[in-house]
């Protein structure tokens, strides 16, 4: 389960940190272990355009959050979903899906969190908080009107 | 109908269950006819528990370790076949110890949601107070009874109830519902008379009331085709050990979004979210319902009952059921001064038949037929009411599950006739 | 202590539990130290079940045939065995599904006592509203936590705690009780810091203000000898999975003069007196607290747990698990950038040893013993509050019971000293 | 169990009725069948004078209520609270006491009911109805301040 590019991405995970500004902000927490992730989302019109996030957790949840900044920053709201589902799929695939390195680049490490169940809450927990944090940013318009 | 479908090898099946072939009082083969109460469990059920227990025990949903796993996987697989059994999501099913304490379940949850503090508006329309109906029928098991008459005591709420006919069927036209009647509880189909309600149209006078409507499947699940999605009910509940299950375990339905929005139960350990000794928050359903580490190999051996009564079909058990339950029917109209309470034609009933022997006390013919090895119930079978309403104390009770037999329908019949001669009533 | 106790066959007990003899993560011999979460079963419970099954099966206290006599002598048997077992007659045993459901009762059966319509004066002693107090501890499993977060919700009463010092003792000075303290709740031995309870002292002090005490023995009974009445708790509570039984069962001990004058809970079949549709009187307990069918053959395999414990001696069981202890408290101690969250002496302490490894996750710790074979619980042990008191979100946790080795400690200690190498903190 | 005594009770009970004066009544029921009885109890100074009854229920109950009357009748309170305890410790006995003729006349026909678990309340029925109404029953000295 523990890949090398896993406990690369635990020793020096990409983007950690929380930091302004920001659209939204989601705080996930697995009940079963406490694990928490705080996340931000900064969106540039359509594109997500930096995710920030402070998590209190193990080995898996911290590089699966690190891999996701790599994942979704600089694509637009539409395709870092795509990857979403992609991950979401592959993670709760008990070791049946195979999954796409094209699609989900350095998150094909995962593929060995999916056969061990209780691990694939760690390792949704980032992407749980970053599709909240999208849900709850204001639309573009919404935006423009609150800015404006 | 019971020609239709094609009979089981019932043989096979009774081999199935060791413990049929069992002796009695001094050396009778045991004619088991009291399945209403408690049903027999197969071979495949015991050795499913049994080689869980062996290979897979761990605490669900806690653990990380590869028992743990293996042990949700097995529990959260037994929800997902039970729920299909049924027609419903796995999301829906909530496991609880008995079909009683999942009325109970509903009925302390929608007293809980009057208590308005630190719940949000979505658990407001189980809420209910003075002058607001609950709503049963006369013929209720007291565990689809008594629970709604103490949701009552705590919130001042009323309870009504549709009488019964002689004949035995609910009375539709004997009370009217009101926008003030928050549930609507009935059973499918009743221990004592052997009756099936008339749910769709039970469902359809509820919903125009906007009431809610709890199911008792107690007696339907295990004996024939059910499937809640169609019925359109908001909760149902029924037992394990009624269907060829586990002891310890039953199942409370309810609606996905019905669930979501219901304050919990019983609180403590895996159904919760947060917890902070100032408060704590709740796991989304089936989770919030089940706290505290949950019947684990009675789920699994439920989940082998589901399999195995599937492996029979439904239809094959419920026309077996049927052909039993006719030959019981003609077996004690032949017998003089014997009244069975409840339909007497197989026109919407099901396989309990309720009788009592004109001066016989339904506890001596159950003695009579016990001493020959015959074992029925005798007594109100936990529906008080009812029998008050049929100005009787107590009847002697005959049911059936797909092991049993026309020899033995024979055998209570000949029983019944020995009694009678006992007593020097023929 | 430990040297006063001759020493168990772990051998010969370990061939009684065919789980313990199954390999893991390819091939790896299960080291399991998780039985505070749920303990394993010995082949004399499985036995029991499934002779009880094949044999007597039935519906029990309902049917007056040979095999409901049969069934219903089992239960009350495994309940007269059980009661001596914890020091207690058996009318003050209630079979609950699990000690959560326990908790739930007491805390249900106070509010039901607080709606005075039906009740007589004899129930008003449980009654309690604003302005009273439910006191627990800090240390507390959600079991016996959010229950009581849930009556106060109810009832308008105030949650208050002893807490919990840094070596993980309870904090007798933290609060003082008033004459508005209706009921003190608390472990007996806390699951997560194996720290056993000074049970006198919180009793006397209970009673000194005329406060209830309820004693969660969940992680006490399955592990040293307890007598309830010796201890002078006036209600406790204990599952049936932790002490080598099975689960969906467990114990609410309530003294008898309580019981009796207590409301009821769950309601239903059972659990009554007369029942009509205007109203309903209950039966005496230990009935009038088991609505339903109840989990019979695990009533009757809790028997036979009993029965193996007492075969081994609980004093013997209890000197293995501190011998286990001492060594699994020893070995950590060795290892650098270890903590151990609970007391790190055997005074006053029991087998549960939860741990910190600075710089590793205990996701992560528990994950690489996992990989080696070796089952711990990791995450909060459902007692988030005082993980949080002691800083930490998670911690990993190996607990015991008879049939566990030093060769498994060393195993777990030598995964923990992996754990860290692999992650590169050592 | 249906010893022939039983059954020529259960045929031709003694005492059947419900008569009057009587000094205290008592109403039972037994909650698994709903079987009842409503006995009353009628006493001279320190003497059962009279013990009348209704009953609905079985061979067992109905012929116990018989046999109860019996014997008590015509016996002090403190008598009739031995056979009482006789009669019970031999119901509840499990077939394992020898019931001794002496004090139980024919209720030794109920010996066998002990072997039947779920009948021995049948055969208690009337009996604990008369223990009811016997301590119910206004003391003599009580009786006269009534009376008087
Ligand atoms: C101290 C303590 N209390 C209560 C419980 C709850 O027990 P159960 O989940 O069996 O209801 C547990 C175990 O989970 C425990 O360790
Ligand atoms: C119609 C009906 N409802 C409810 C129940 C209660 O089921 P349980 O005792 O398993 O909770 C029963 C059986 O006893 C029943 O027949």
């Amino acid at each position: 389960m523990y890949q090398e590019i896993i406990l690369d991405h635990y020793r020096s995970p990409h983007g950690a940190g929380l930091r302004e500004p920001f659209d939204a902000e989601s705080f996930q927490i697995n009940p079963t272990c406490g694990d928490e992730i705080t996340l931000r989302v900064k969106l540039d019109g359509d594109t997500v355009s930096d995710v920030s996030y402070e998590t209190l957790g193990c080995s898996i949840s911290q590089a699966s959050a690190s891999v996701l900044t790599d994942l979704v920053v600089g694509r637009s709201v539409e395709e870092s979903m795509r990857v979403l589902t992609a991950f979401q799929e592959m993670a709760q695939g008990r070791g049946q899906v195979e999954p796409d390195e094209d699609v989900l680049g350095d998150g094909v490490a995962f593929a060995g969190v999916a056969r061990y169940p209780a691990r694939v809450k760690c390792a949704l927990l980032g992407w749980m908080a970053f599709k909240d944090a999208v849900v709850r940013a204001p639309a573009a318009d919404e935006k423009e009107h609150i800015d404006g | 109908m019971t020609a239709l479908v094609e009979a089981p090898d019932v043989t096979a099946i009774r081999g199935d269950f060791p413990i049929l072939s069992r002796t009695v009082r001094g050396g009778r083969p045991l004619v088991y006819l009291d399945s209403g109460a408690t049903s027999q469990r197969p071979r495949q059920v015991l050795d499913a528990e049994r080689s869980f227990l062996e290979q897979h025990n761990a605490a669900v949903h806690r653990g990380a370790h590869q028992l743990a796993e293996e042990a949700t996987d097995a529990y959260e697989s037994a929800r997902a076949r039970i729920a299909a059994f049924v027609g419903a999501d796995p999301g829906e099913v909530v496991f609880v110890k008995n079909a009683t304490e999942g009325v109970n379940l509903v009925a302390y949850a929608m007293s809980n949601a009057g208590v308005r503090t630190g719940l949000g508006p979505e658990s407001e329309r189980f809420a209910l107070g003075p002058g607001d109906e609950i709503v049963i029928t006369e013929l209720e098991h007291h565990a689809n009874l008594v629970p709604w008459q103490e949701l009552c005591r705590r919130t001042g709420a009323t309870l009504r109830w549709y009488s019964v006919t002689p004949d035995g069927r609910v009375d539709l036209d004997s009370i009217e519902l009101s926008e003030r009647t928050k549930l609507v509880a009935f059973a499918h189909q009743s221990n004592v008379l052997g009756t099936v309600l008339p749910v769709a149209e039970l469902v359809r006078r509820a919903k125009a009331v906007g009431a809610l409507t709890l199911l008792d499947a107690c007696q339907s699940v295990p004996h024939m085709p059910v499937h809640f999605g169609n019925l359109g009910v908001d909760f149902a509940v029924f037992s394990g050990h009624k269907m060829l299950g586990p002891s310890g375990v039953g199942v409370l339905y309810g609606r996905a979004e019905l669930l979501d929005a219901m304050p919990p139960f019983l609180t403590g350990g895996s159904m919760i979210e947060l917890v902070r000794l100032e408060g704590s928050t709740y796991a989304p359903p089936p989770q919030r319902f089940e706290a505290g580490v949950p019947m684990t190999s009675q789920a699994v051996g439920l989940g082998a009952a589901v399999d195995y009564l599937t492996g029979i079909g439904m239809d094959v058990v419920h026309a077996q059921e049927a052909r039993l339950t006719e030959a019981t029917l003609a077996g004690l109209a032949g017998i003089p001064g014997v009244r069975v309470v409840g339909p007497t034609t197989m026109v919407d009933r099901g396989g309990a038949v309720a009788f009592v022997v004109e001066g016989v006390h339904a506890h001596d013919v159950g003695q009579v037929l016990d001493d020959r090895g015959v074992a029925v119930r005798v007594g109100h079978h936990c529906a008080w009411p009812l029998h008050r309403k049929f100005g009787v104390a107590a009847t002697a009770r005959a049911s059936f599950h797909v092991y049993n037999t026309l020899d033995e329908v024979e055998a209570l019949v000949e029983g019944v006739r020995a009694a009678r001669e006992f007593f020097g009533v023929s």
